[in-house]
């Protein structure tokens, strides 16, 4: 388990330094003077996050539905 | 690396070259270190009557030792990118400009357009030039660039610049020279049939020879 | 060095044994009703339980039912690995010829160009051009004047050749072999059941499969070419014909891709389904092998990958037969140049990773096999997977560094893209660390697996320099990019794919492949490999850029000629290696030495499959006590100790 | 010692059917992600939107936002036609599917009729983004609609043949599935195409 939370813990460090980054990059994005970076910056932001929720809700439902039938069996 | 890389006559090209060579060293003592363990490992371990294999599992401690070490490095390497990447890419860190070029590419070739005396562009003392850029060495310059019909790339690779161009968008990179000479201006960007041939020049003049250069061929205004 | 974790599970086990009544119920097996492809489980059932032993002998079906529209999963597995090889070597032969135009451009190819000047002579001479000629008629000396006059290589066939190239190895080859090939003959077998989930849709996977690959080589004998904007078709230069005078070509590839994107997505729900539902009582998610956690990881990425290509496809057909304008700017209300590059890859960048992981699984298969040890690591080589799959969905932008994406969104790309690094040397460590004092066999797919590590390694640490934005900027679009993607995808998953097919050739075909020969291929293959493309990194370095026909334009590469005539000498001797594989799997399928059960004394459950596997595989669904690699376990006489083998039965040592 | 098959499959929370519906759920998901994600780079990348070249064209919101409610009542209507079956009432089941792929059809028909008088107006396909990503983004619903239709009417027959029973609906169940999936859809596309 040691692994699996450490290698969550620096993804989302990464994440998380990641982010400021972006967001300090951005209003260099507005001095672009080009509205079609904004859009890019939505459908990135978007689409990145996509993959995640389509994975969590069907992947969701479907432990759920394992879990409820067997609720102490190891799956 | 000196001998692959060509030379390089930009400011910021120095940087690129570093980080290339730094990350060279660090990639080249990775694979020396895995490659080495894993022929000893080989050679050790080889199958021989009586040897019998030693059951482990895996090992917790040194999954977090790699795991941390990999970590620190490549984040190491992404902050000391960051500043080189903005220096030559950031608009905001754009360095005014001494010279302004547009530079249009169209199949299959490249377009240069001088503000001509009253700098400015769309003005009719513009000066066309096709495939030649003339700059002064020493001086930022600027070029926007644009593309008339599909995307190509502006690649010096002497100043260690490439951007694409997009058609009807401008883009401005800059770059300042450090050298006089005379270079080549490929497309990077699969751009047609005859993208392989897609060629401009890029001349640097000392700044007395690029004011020759220009009082002759500038239009008079 | 216990692993804690492997403990806690072999106690929840205990609580999970299945009651033992195997024998009983065996005609009330209507399970399932309410799906309409279940009859064929039903067929399978009431022979596996009849006969214990040569069900296929009983089992009537005609020649049709067998070998083409089969649906059982092993036929349908070995249907792919052939179309899959038939399609190598159309991809490798033009390679080659793209390799010879860039050693010696503007000269005529040798055999085809020569036979043109033959034509030009008026004699028909080859067999090949007999045929060619009644199929053709007279076109061929048409299309060969259109494409290679004199026999040399046009700029634009040039481009329509590493088009199609690329498209035909990554669509065509390696995940039809990796993911259709393995993942169909391996997944059933390997979690214990009888067949996949749904046939018939497995079946229907794969001739969409093939019909896609029948309209991407048409492609080639339509009027203007075939696609010729690169195997990633940026947009513009492919949404309108006349940036590059394509009309058909790059129809019929959108088209073809969007076919090929309906087979996987039937294959990757069939999967899926197939692995969450159908294991093996006591095969727990944690006692998959590792090739089928790839497999099913790498189904995950297909079933949301491939639908944003085929909407990002449907987008290029509506540009270039109904008159929108989405990706072309320069048209009145026109779209976005780079919408399409965003699209691309967000789908191109997991498919990537499509096309490595399953050779990971295969690499972490083999080498337990050969070292007699478990692999190190097992959790955190599951997590390592899950997290470089998932990974893919937030890199994309790193191909578009020099593409005018903002530099701030450059920057947030090269931070995660320099993360992946983590999860790939953590698997490259735990591989090391599953030689570590092991009892190492070199076999044929031992020798693969190391070479699918050492070319891995190289793979990943190229990869590093493009991650690195200031770096990319000079690197990008050059030969560098080119060697990474040669080290990943033939390094990597081709290494993995010999080894595979020599591992696990046995179980396919009952026999063994012959062995010199395989050692043969695999040296040679490894030194050309190397040959080929090594020397591209110094290329990419000197600037050479990729997708030109001819480096002599330009003054600055010149130097580099010498470089690229010994490329394509090594390609050709890499392209020649390959035939000896393809003789070699042919002979062995009919002349090989027959192999036992288990020859290679395999834990998983694959192996106890009587071979050749029967239809429905198993004479009774197996237990699964253990995880997938128990090796030299201390106390135990045998070193392995099968995943069926129930708990504390003296060990047996194979047949 | 060995399980048989049966006990294998029986002791699965979700048939393999159901299982295989989510799935593809998943899969069409993401064909929609990328036309949506299309739509945003053209939606947010515009100064003005609609553009100024179609300024002067009005999306009828009202009667679509009138065919969203049809839709979705279509979606409650599914739902009770499945929990008819789970009680066992294979008349309501009929009635119930019957009613949903009228209002179907009914949302099919409004939506086909606001086409033509959009392309009367001059909003067409060749008429730039605006109109391109409508129709591709609109009609890639409505072509989903209408397969939910077809199989709706194949589940439909089968019921009507007494084919469905108390104990044996998974053809009811997966159907249901995806026709809720396609409703659920509808007011999201609504809200980014028309309102937004």
């Amino acid at each position: 388990m040691l692994q699996k939370s450490l290698l969550w813990i620096i993804i989302l460090g990464f994440v998380l330094l990641a982010i400021p980054i972006t967001v300090e990059a951005c209003p260099a994005c507005k001095e672009l003077d080009e509205p079609i970076a904004e859009g890019f910056n939505w459908s990135v932001l978007f689409m990145m996050a996509m993959p995640f929720t389509v994975f969590g809700v069907v992947g969701g439902t479907v432990f759920y539905h394992f879990k409820r039938a067997n609720p102490n069996k190891d799956v | 690396m000196d001998i692959w890389l060509p030379e390089n006559v930009s400011t910021f090209g120095q940087g690129v070259d570093n980080l290339f060579i730094l990350i060279y060293w660090i990639t080249l003592i990775a694979f020396i270190l895995v490659t080495a363990t894993l022929i000893a490992f080989l050679i050790l371990y080889r199958h021989r009557p009586g040897h019998k294999a030693t059951y482990i599992e895996g090992s917790t401690k040194l999954e977090i030792t790699w795991t941390t070490a990999t970590t620190v490095i490549v984040f190491g390497l992404a902050l000391l990118s960051y500043p080189q990447w903005n220096r030559i890419k950031s608009p905001t860190e754009l360095p005014p400009a001494d010279v302004v070029v547009e530079v249009s590419a169209k199949q299959f070739n490249w377009d240069m357009t001088y503000p001509g005396p009253d700098g400015e562009f769309d003005t009719e003392d513009d000066l066309q030039l096709e495939n030649q850029l003339h700059v002064p060495v020493d001086k930022i310059v600027h070029i926007r660039l644009t593309s008339v019909d599909v995307i190509h790339s502006f690649f010096v690779p002497n100043l260690r610049l490439k951007q694409d161009t997009l058609p009807n968008r401008f883009i401005t990179v800059w770059f300042e020279a450090t050298k006089p000479g005379r270079f080549e201006i490929p497309c990077a960007e699969l751009c047609g049939f005859q993208h392989s041939g897609m060629l401009g020049y890029l001349t640097v003049h000392s700044q007395a020879d690029y004011d020759a250069w220009k009082a002759e061929r500038w239009p008079p205004q | 060095m216990q692993d804690n974790e492997n403990k806690s599970h072999e106690n929840d086990n205990d609580e999970h044994h299945l009651p033992a009544n195997g024998d009983n119920g065996t005609e009330s097996h209507d399970h399932d009703h309410d799906h309409d492809h279940d009859h064929d489980h039903d067929h399978v059932h009431d022979h596996d339980h009849d006969h214990d032993h040569d069900h296929a002998h009983n089992h009537e079906e005609s020649f049709i039912s067998k070998y083409i529209f089969s649906l059982d999963h092993k036929m349908i597995g070995k249907q792919f690995l052939l179309y899959g090889l038939i399609m190598f070597f159309v991809g490798g032969g033009l390679a080659l010829l793209f390799r010879w135009q860039l050693a010696y451009p503007e000269r005529p190819v040798p055999i085809i160009g020569a036979s043109q000047q033959y034509i030009d002579d008026g004699e028909v001479v080859t067999a090949a051009d007999r045929m060619w000629e009644k199929i053709f008629d007279s076109d061929k000396e048409e299309w060969l004047e259109v494409n290679m006059p004199s026999g040399v290589i046009e700029p634009a066939f040039y481009n329509m050749l590493f088009t199609m190239h690329a498209t035909i190895m990554v669509f065509f080859v390696v995940v039809p072999i990796l993911v259709g090939a393995f993942g169909n003959f391996l997944i059933p077998l390997m979690i214990g059941t009888r067949d996949m989930a749904f046939p018939v849709l497995n079946m229907l996977s794969f001739w969409l499969a093939v019909l896609a690959a029948i309209i991407m080589t048409a492609g080639f004998f339509v009027p203007g070419g075939h696609a010729a904007a690169g195997w990633t078709g940026y947009a513009p230069l492919s949404a309108d014909p006349q940036w590059t005078g394509v009309d058909w070509g790059q129809n019929l590839w959108a088209i073809s891709l969007l076919i090929q994107g309906f087979s996987s997505l039937v294959g990757s729900i069939n999967y899926i389904t197939t692995v969450i539902n159908m294991r093996a009582p006591g095969m727990t998610f944690f006692r998959l092998p590792l090739v089928i956690w790839s497999l099913f990881i790498v189904a995950i990425l297909l079933l949301l990958a491939f639908p944003v290509l085929s909407s990002a496809l449907a987008l290029l057909i509506f540009d270039r037969l109904a008159g929108t304008t989405f990706f072309s700017s320069t048209a009145e209300g026109g779209g976005d140049p780079l919408l399409w590059q965003h699209l691309f890859w967000f789908f191109g960048h997991p498919e990537v990773y499509i096309l490595i992981l399953p050779g990971m699984g295969i690499a972490s298969e083999i080498l337990p096999v050969f070292s007699r040890k478990p692999i190190f690591g097992y959790h955190s080589m599951v997590y390592a997977m899950i997290t470089i799959a998932f990974m893919g969905w937030i890199v994309w932008g790193h191909h578009m560094f020099q593409s005018g994406m903002q530099p701030g969104l450059g920057t947030f790309f090269m931070t995660t893209t320099m993360l992946i690094a983590v999860p790939s040397a953590i698997k490259t460590f735990n591989w090391l660390g599953t030689l570590f004092r092991g009892s190492i066999r070199f076999t044929t797919p031992m020798l693969h697996g190391i070479a699918f590590v050492s070319m891995f390694v190289i793979g990943g640490l190229s990869g590093i320099y493009m991650a690195n934005t200031p770096v990319d900027i000079y690197i990008h679009d050059t030969y560098y990019i080119v060697a990474h993607i040669h080290y990943v995808v033939f390094g990597g998953s081709l290494f993995a794919i010999f080894g595979g097919i020599i591992y696990w050739f046995p179980k396919m075909y009952g026999r063994h492949m012959n062995d010199t020969l395989s050692k043969i291929h695999f040296w040679l293959t490894f030194i050309a490999f190397n040959c080929t493309f090594f020397p591209m990194h110094i290329l990419g370095v000197g600037g050479h850029m990729r997708r030109i026909s001819n480096p002599m334009q330009y003054e600055f590469l010149q130097g580099f000629q010498g470089i690229n005539i010994f490329i394509t000498m090594s390609a050709f001797t890499l392209g020649f290696a390959q035939l000896i594989l393809l003789y070699n799997f042919f002979w062995s399928m009919a002349r090989g030495k027959v192999a036992e059960k288990n020859p290679w004394n395999v834990t998983t459950l694959e192996w106890e499959a009587p071979t050749p596997v029967p239809h429905g595989n198993f004479a009774q669904i197996p237990t699964v006590y253990r995880g997938p690699y128990e090796y030299s376990v201390p106390g135990e006489e045998s070193d392995w100790i099968p995943q069926a083998q129930p708990e504390h039965a003296p060990a047996t040592g194979g047949d | 010692m060995n399980p048989t098959d049966i006990e294998i499959t029986e002791s699965r929370p979700l048939s393999n059917a159901k299982l295989a519906i989510f799935i593809l759920l998943g899969a069409e998901t993401m064909l929609f992600v990328g036309l949506i994600g299309a739509f945003l780079v053209f939606r947010m990348g515009s100064v003005t939107w609609p553009p100024i070249s179609h300024a002067e064209i009005n999306l009828p919101r009202l009667v679509t936002g009138i065919n969203t409610i049809l839709l979705i009542i279509s979606g409650y209507t599914m739902f009770q036609a499945l929990r008819a079956i789970q009680k066992d009432k294979i008349k309501q089941l009929r009635n119930m599917l019957i009613f949903t792929g009228v209002l179907g059809l009914l949302f099919l028909g409004i939506q086909g009729s606001e086409w033509i008088q959009l392309i009367g107006k001059g909003l067409t396909l060749q008429s730039g983004i605006y109109g391109g990503i409508f129709y591709v983004l609109i009609g890639c619903h409505a072509l989903h609609v209408f397969g939910a239709v077809i199989w709706l009417a194949i589940v439909t027959g089968k019921a009507i043949r007494f084919k469905y029973s108390y104990t044996h609906h998974t053809g009811v169940e997966t159907c249901t599935i995806y026709w809720i999936y396609v409703v659920a859809l509808w007011p999201i596309l609504y809200i980014l195409v028309y309102l937004a």
